[in-house]
C-alpha cells in the first residue's frame, strides 16, 4: 500500500506539466481557436517526441509500456493548459483499445504510428453522441452492431458540431456500410468497449483536476492584484471562502482520481465504480471552480479577453463527455445498493 | 389582505394579450448584441410604443398608460407569456427612465422620455470604471465644469450595448478634492459627443455585449446635469435600487423559464430521471419563481401605498440570480450530453437557447453590485450587524 | 390585489405578538419544560381572554368569526416564542372542522368553549403518526375509517412519546371501540381530513417562519457582542453572509405563507399545492437558521442554558409535522407536473 | 503508486479483526456521557489494552506495537466494522499521545502514556476559554512560576468530559506580559489538585458532555510542563493539527455511518423515495466517505515517508464535519415524521441513534477551530491569498 508515485513517475508527470506550461499558453491556445482544425501537427509531434503518445504503447511497437497510473498525471496536466489534441483519447483509450484487442496485425499497424506521433486516433462510443476529433484522426475505432471497426478518416464522412467550448470539434461520423477493419466483437468488443469508458471517465476526471486548479491558480493571482473598497479583493473573507471551498473539493477528488487509474490498470471488478466516482467529484470540484472563479473574478470572469472563461468552458464540456452525472451517478447507485455491496469500514481497497 | 386581481386589472391584463397577440413577431428577433439584431429590436421599441406599451408606468402624456406597479406587473406577465421580444433600451426604461421620473426637471422629462420610449434614444449605463466595480464610490472619471458645459475626462467599462448607444448615463467627479461617495454628479452624455471612443469588451459567447467608453475632453452642456451637482451620489442609489430591485428583473422572466424547465424536463423525462435530484430541482424552480412572484407582488403592493424600496433591492437581487443560474444548471443536466451544442449544430436537437441562457446566468451574481456585497448590505443594514 | 394587512389585522397580529414576547420567556418556557404536562392552564386562559382561541370560531359561538389571514399572524408569533400550548392545533385546525363539518350539535357544543377557553382539541391525521398534546385535550378528533369522531379524553387511553423538542407532548392513542360522537362521514370526512391538513401545514410554516426570526435576532444580538480576534464576530464577512442567507431564505418564505392562507381561507382548488409550497420553503429557511444560528454562536450554539437550542429543535421538529418534506414535494410535483397545469407568467393568482 | 495490502497489513487486519470479534461487548456501553457509562468504557480502555490494542502506534514498551499509520487505519476500520465502543479516552490518546511522543521527556512519557492507554487517567483539554474560542491566543488564564511549582488562576472551558477526568492538558500564560501567541506554556494539571473547581455544562441533548474549570490558585508542580515554557503555542499547534488531522476522526467512522445509512435506505426504501433527492444523498454519502478515507490513506503515506501534517488539518475538519452533518440530516429525512422521537420512545421503531448523531454532528463544524477559521488557514496558507 503506497500512495505515492514512484520518483520514474514523477519525473514524467513533471515533464509534461513542463512542457505543456512552456508551450501551451492561453495566447496560442487562441491562436489554435482560430486556426481551420484547432490542431497543431508541430505541437503533436514534440508530445511524441516527449513519448507522451506512446506512454501506454508496450515496448515492441515503439512505447514506454507505462499504465494507466502514469497516464493520470499527464491527463491532470492536460487540462492544466486544456490541450486540444486528442492525446488522451489516442494515446490511452485508443492505444489500450488496440493494445488489449488481441488483433495482431492491427496492434502491429497502428500502435507503432501511435507511438511515433504518425497517427491521431478518434474513437466512438454510445455514451458519446459525437465523435471528438474525427476530423484530424488517420483511424477511427467505431462500434458497430457488436462489433468495434477500425475505419480509416477516408472511409467515413463528417458533420461538424460546433461546441461552447472552441477547443472541442464534435463530429456525427456516418461511415460507408463494410469500411475499415475488425478490431473485436462478441464479449471481447464488449470488454473493449467497458475499458474505454471507464479510461474516457478516468481521461475527463484527471483533466478536470487540473482544470480546477487552473482555475484556482487565475483566480488566486487575479484577486491578489484587483482593489475595491481600498482592499485588495482576495483579502475578503467572502472571496477567501468562495476559493476554500474549491480548494476543499479538489482535495477530495484527488485520491478517488488515482484509485480509479489503479482499479482500470488493474482491470478489478471496481474499476468501472471508481471510474465514475472520480469523474464525479473530479468533475463537481472543476464545476465549482469554475462558477467560483467567475464570480471572483466580477465583471472581468464574463469576458472574453480574460482567461478565466478558457478553462470554465473545458471544466463545463467535460461534466458531460464520456458520460454524463446522471450516468455516472446510476452507476454508482447500482453499486452502493446491491444486495451484498462491500461497503463500510474496511472495504475501499 | 386579498389576493384576488380586481375587475379593472382583469381588464388590463386582457388588453394587453389581445395588443401583444396581434403585434408579436412571429419570429423571434436576432440577438441584440448585434448589429442586425439591434436594429429590430429597436424598431420593435417604436411598435410597442406606437400601441403606448413602452412603458405603461408612465403618465399618460409621455406616452404611458399612468398605470400602477401591480398593473406593470401584469403586463410583464403577459408581455413574458407572449414571448415578446427582450427590451434592448431595459437601462433606459427600468433604470433611467424611474430616475429621471424622481429627480429630473419638467424640461429633462419631456426632453428625454418620449425618444426613450420610441427607443429614438437608446441608453447606456457608465457606472463602473476599471478601478471601480462594485465599489462605485471610487469612481475617477472628471466632469470639470466649464462655463455652461462639464468637460469629461477618464475612463468607464461595462457598458452594456454602449457600442450602439444613443445616450450614456453615469456618474462623474465634479469636485476633484472629494473623496468616495462626495464630490459625484449624475450626467447624462450624449454619445455622438466628439471624443469618446468605445472598444467593445467581447462576453464569454464571443459577441459584443459590453463595451469600454473611453472620454477625452468631451464637452457635455451643463442642462445634462440630473439633480444637484456633487449629489449624484443620492440619484444613482435610486437607479441602483430600481437596478437590483422590482424593475429590471420582472418575475415574469423567471416564471417563463421556469415554465420553459418544466417543458424541458417532461419532454426529456425518462433521460432527465435517471438522476433523480433533476425532478426535484425542476420543482424547486417553480417553487422559487412563484416565490419571486408572490413576493414582488407584495412588494408592489406595499410601494403602492407610499412604502420606499429599501433593502428588498439586495434580497432581490440574490434570489433572482442565483435562481436564474439554478434553473439554467438544471436545463444542461437534462440536456445531457447535448448541453455543449449551440442551437445552430446539426445534431443539437431541441436544445433551445438554454446554453446561452446559462452563460449570461453567469453575470446575473456578478452585475449591479456582486452577491458577496448585497449580503454585505442585508447584513449590515436589514439585520443590523456591525460593520468589520 | 391587496399584499397588505388590515389595519384590524394588524392589530390583532400586533396584540397577539405582544402579548406572547412578554408572557413566554425562554425562563417560563423551561419551567414549563420541567413540569408534569409541560401545559398551563392560566396562560391558556389568557390566551383565549385575548381572544385568540376563538379566531376562527363563529360569533353565533361567541367567536370572533375571523379566518386564516388572521391565524396566520398569530401562527408566526407563537412561532417567535414557540409556544407549546396546542392554540394552532385548538384554534385553527380543530375549531375550522367544528365550524364546517355540518354537525350543529358538537359545533353548538364545543366551539363556545374553544372561544372562551375552556376546552384544548387534538386532531389525529393520518400524516401525523402520533397525536400532540392528547394529554391536555378535553376532544380528540380522530379519524376511523372513512369518519371523524369526537372523542372525550375519558374514551381513549394515551402512551407518551418523548420527543426531542422538550415542549412537543407526542401520543399514541388508543381508542376504546364505539367511544364518541361522529363528527362527519364520507365526502365530508375526506374535505375535512384535507383541510385540516393544509391548516396544519401552513399552522407549521407559519410558525417556521416565527422561528427562523427568533434565531435571526439571537444569533444577531450574541454576534454583536462576543469578539475573537480582536474583532465582534458579528463584523466578520462570513458570519455576516451566514446570516443574510438566511435572510433571503425567510424573505422569500413570507408570502408564499400568506398565499397559502389566502387560497386555504376561500377554498380554492390551489389550497394544497400552496400549503405544500409554503410550508417546505417556510421550514427550509428554518432549518437553515437553525443550523446557521448555532454556527455562528460557536460552542455557546451546543449548549443547553443558551437559548438558541430551544429554537433551534423547534425548527426541526416542524420540518415533519404535518407532513414531512418528501410527503410535500410530492403534492407540489403532482401539481406541477400534471397535464395542462396553469404554470408560468400570469398564473399565479 | 501500489493501492494494494501487503501481505503483513493483510495479517495485521486478521489479527485485530479475531480479537475484536472476541472481545467486543455484545450489548453497547451505556452513553460516556453518564457517570456508569464513563466507568464502563474506562474498564473497556483497559481490556483494549490488556489485549495491546490500546493504541497501536505507540512502541513496544509503552503497551502498543509499532504499529505505522497505515495499520493504524486497518485497526480503525476494524474497530468501526466492529461496532466497539467509542474511545472515552480519545482526547488523551489521539491529542496528548502524539503530542507527548513528540515534545515529552524520557520520563513524561514513562510517566503518562502508560496510565493513559489502560484508562488510569482519562484526560480533559483545557484550551478555550470564555473569551478565547476559536482565536486561542486570547488565552489569559495565568500559570505564576513559584518555585518548583506552576500557580494556575483563571478559568478554561467546553472542557470535554473534564467531569469525570482525572487530568487536564492546556495552554496557560506563563508570562503575564505577553501578548497573544507568544508567552504561553502548554501544562498537564492533575484534576484532584484543591483549588480546581468544574462546573458541567449541559448540551444539546441535556448531557453533561462538557464542563468549565475554575482555577484558584492551583499549583502544580513544574515538571508538568510540557515543551519550553513560553513556547506553548507550538506545542499546541502540534496537538491541533492532529486534532483537525488524521487522528480524531478516522474515516472509519465516517464509512461506518456512511454503510449505516445505506442500510436505513434499503429498510425504509418506499417512504424515503418519495423524495428523490434522498436516494442521491445516500449514495452522496457514499462517495465522500470513500474519499475521505482515500485521502487520509494518501496522507498517511506522505507522513510516513517523511511528510508533515499541514493544511490537510484544515481541508479534513471542513470536510468530514460537513459530510457527518449531511448523512445524519439525510437519516432524518428518510425517517420522516419518527426523526424526531428519541429511541426510547415506545413507537419509535428502528429509529437507532441517528437523532443523536444528528444533534453531536451540530458540533463538528465548530470545535477545533470553527470551519469558518478553516477556510480562512486554507485561504491564506495554502491558496495564499493576503490577509485584510
Amino acid at each position: 500500500m503506497d500512495f505515492r508515485f514512484t520518483e520514474d513517475q514523477q519525473l514524467l508527470a513533471e515533464g509534461a506539466r513542463d512542457f505543456l506550461r512552456a508551450e501551451l499558453s492561453t495566447e496560442r491556445l487562441r491562436a489554435l481557436w482560430a486556426s481551420p482544425t484547432g490542431r497543431d501537427d508541430a505541437l503533436w509531434a514534440q508530445l511524441a517526441e516527449l513519448g507522451l503518445t506512446g506512454l501506454l504503447v508496450p515496448e515492441e511497437h515503439g512505447g514506454l509500456g507505462l499504465g494507466d497510473i502514469e497516464m493520470v498525471s499527464v491527463a491532470e496536466a492536460c487540462g492544466h493548459v486544456a490541450l486540444p489534441e486528442p492525446l488522451l483519447d489516442t494515446a490511452m483509450i485508443a492505444a489500450a483499445m488496440l493494445r488489449d484487442a488481441g488483433n495482431a496485425a492491427l496492434a502491429a499497424e497502428w500502435l507503432p504510428r501511435i507511438a511515433e506521433g504518425t497517427a491521431r486516433i478518434a474513437v466512438g462510443h454510445c455514451v458519446n453522441p459525437l465523435v471528438a476529433d474525427a476530423h484530424v484522426a488517420d483511424l477511427l475505432l467505431l462500434p458497430q452492431g457488436d462489433a468495434i471497426f477500425a475505419v480509416p478518416r477516408e472511409g467515413v464522412s463528417l458533420t461538424a458540431n460546433e461546441s461552447l467550448d472552441p477547443s472541442r470539434r464534435l463530429f456525427r461520423v456516418d461511415v460507408a456500410p463494410g469500411a475499415g477493419s475488425l478490431l473485436a466483437s462478441g464479449d471481447k468488443a464488449r470488454q473493449l468497449l467497458a475499458a474505454a469508458l471507464d479510461r474516457g471517465a478516468l481521461a475527463a476526471a484527471a483533466q478536470a483536476l487540473g482544470v480546477a486548479q487552473r482555475l484556482i491558480d487565475l483566480s488566486v493571482a487575479y484577486t491578489r492584484d484587483r482593489k475595491q473598497f481600498g482592499q485588495v479583493v482576495g483579502s475578503f473573507q467572502a472571496v477567501q471562502h468562495l476559493m476554500a471551498n474549491v480548494a476543499v473539493k479538489l482535495e477530495y477528488a484527488k485520491a478517488p482520481v488515482q484509485r480509479a487509474a489503479s482499479e482500470i490498470a488493474r482491470s478489478t471488478s471496481r474499476a468501472a465504480l471508481s471510474a465514475s466516482h472520480a469523474k464525479l467529484v473530479a468533475c463537481e470540484a472543476a464545476s465549482l471552480a469554475a462558477r467560483n472563479s467567475i464570480q471572483v473574478h466580477g465583471a472581468m470572469g464574463y469576458t472574453w479577453e480574460v482567461d478565466v472563461h478558457i478553462f470554465a468552458k473545458r471544466a463545463w464540456v467535460l461534466e458531460s463527455a464520456w458520460g454524463d452525472r446522471a450516468f455516472h451517478k446510476l452507476r454508482v447507485a447500482d453499486a452502493v445498493l446491491a444486495d451484498g455491496a462491500a461497503i463500510g469500514p474496511g472495504t475501499t481497497f | 389582505m386579498n389576493l384576488e386581481y380586481t375587475d379593472k386589472q382583469n381588464a388590463f391584463r386582457a388588453e394587453v394579450r389581445a395588443w401583444l397577440t396581434a403585434n408579436v413577431p412571429s419570429e423571434p428577433l436576432k440577438s441584440f448584441d448585434t448589429e442586425e439584431g439591434f436594429q429590430q429590436h429597436r424598431e420593435w421599441e417604436a411598435k410597442l410604443n406606437g400601441g403606448r406599451w413602452g412603458m405603461v408606468t408612465w403618465p399618460e402624456e409621455l406616452g404611458g398608460r399612468g398605470a400602477d406597479l401591480v398593473e406593470w406587473l401584469i403586463f410583464e406577465e403577459e408581455y413574458w407569456r407572449a414571448g415578446a421580444p427582450l427590451r434592448v433600451n431595459q437601462n433606459g426604461i427600468f433604470l433611467l427612465g424611474p430616475t429621471l421620473m424622481e429627480y429630473g426637471t419638467a424640461e429633462q422629462k419631456a426632453r428625454f422620455l418620449p425618444r426613450m420610449a420610441t427607443g429614438e434614444d437608446v441608453w447606456c449605463q457608465g457606472w463602473s470604471e476599471p478601478g471601480a466595480g462594485s465599489d462605485m464610490a471610487a469612481i475617477r472619471t472628471t466632469a470639470r465644469r466649464d462655463g455652461d458645459h462639464y468637460v469629461i475626462n477618464g475612463q468607464k467599462t461595462w457598458s452594456t450595448r454602449a457600442v450602439w448607444a444613443d445616450w450614456c448615463f453615469g456618474m462623474f467627479r465634479t469636485d476633484p478634492a472629494s473623496e468616495r461617495h462626495h464630490g459625484l454628479s449624475f450626467i447624462l452624455v450624449p454619445m455622438k459627443t466628439p471624443g469618446i471612443t468605445v472598444r467593445p469588451i467581447p462576453q464569454l459567447d464571443g459577441l459584443p455585449g459590453f463595451a469600454e467608453i473611453f472620454f477625452d475632453e468631451v464637452r457635455v452642456p451643463a442642462d445634462c446635469l440630473l439633480g444637484d451637482e456633487g449629489k449624484g451620489w443620492k440619484v444613482a442609489m435610486a437607479t441602483a435600487g430600481f437596478e437590483r430591485g422590482l424593475m429590471l428583473r420582472s418575475p415574469a422572466r423567471f416564471q417563463q423559464t421556469a415554465a420553459r424547465l418544466v417543458a424541458l424536463y417532461k419532454a426529456n423525462r425518462e433521460s432527465a430521471d435517471r438522476d433523480p435530484t433533476v425532478r426535484d430541482a425542476v420543482i424547486r424552480a417553480w417553487m422559487d419563481a412563484e416565490a419571486y412572484c408572490l413576493t414582488t407582488y407584495q412588494t408592489a403592493c406595499r410601494l403602492l401605498n407610499g412604502g420606499k424600496i429599501a433593502d428588498e433591492a439586495s434580497t432581490n437581487k440574490i434570489f433572482w440570480s442565483e435562481l436564474d443560474q439554478r434553473m439554467h444548471e438544471t436545463a444542461l443536466s437534462i440536456l445531457g450530453a447535448r448541453a455543449e451544442l449551440w442551437p445552430h449544430a446539426p445534431d443539437a436537437g431541441e436544445v433551445g437557447n438554454w446554453l446561452d441562457g446559462f452563460l449570461f446566468s453567469q453575470s446575473g451574481s456578478i452585475y449591479a453590485g456582486t452577491n458577496e456585497i448585497q449580503r454585505n448590505i442585508i447584513a449590515q443594514r436589514m439585520l443590523g450587524m456591525p460593520r468589520a
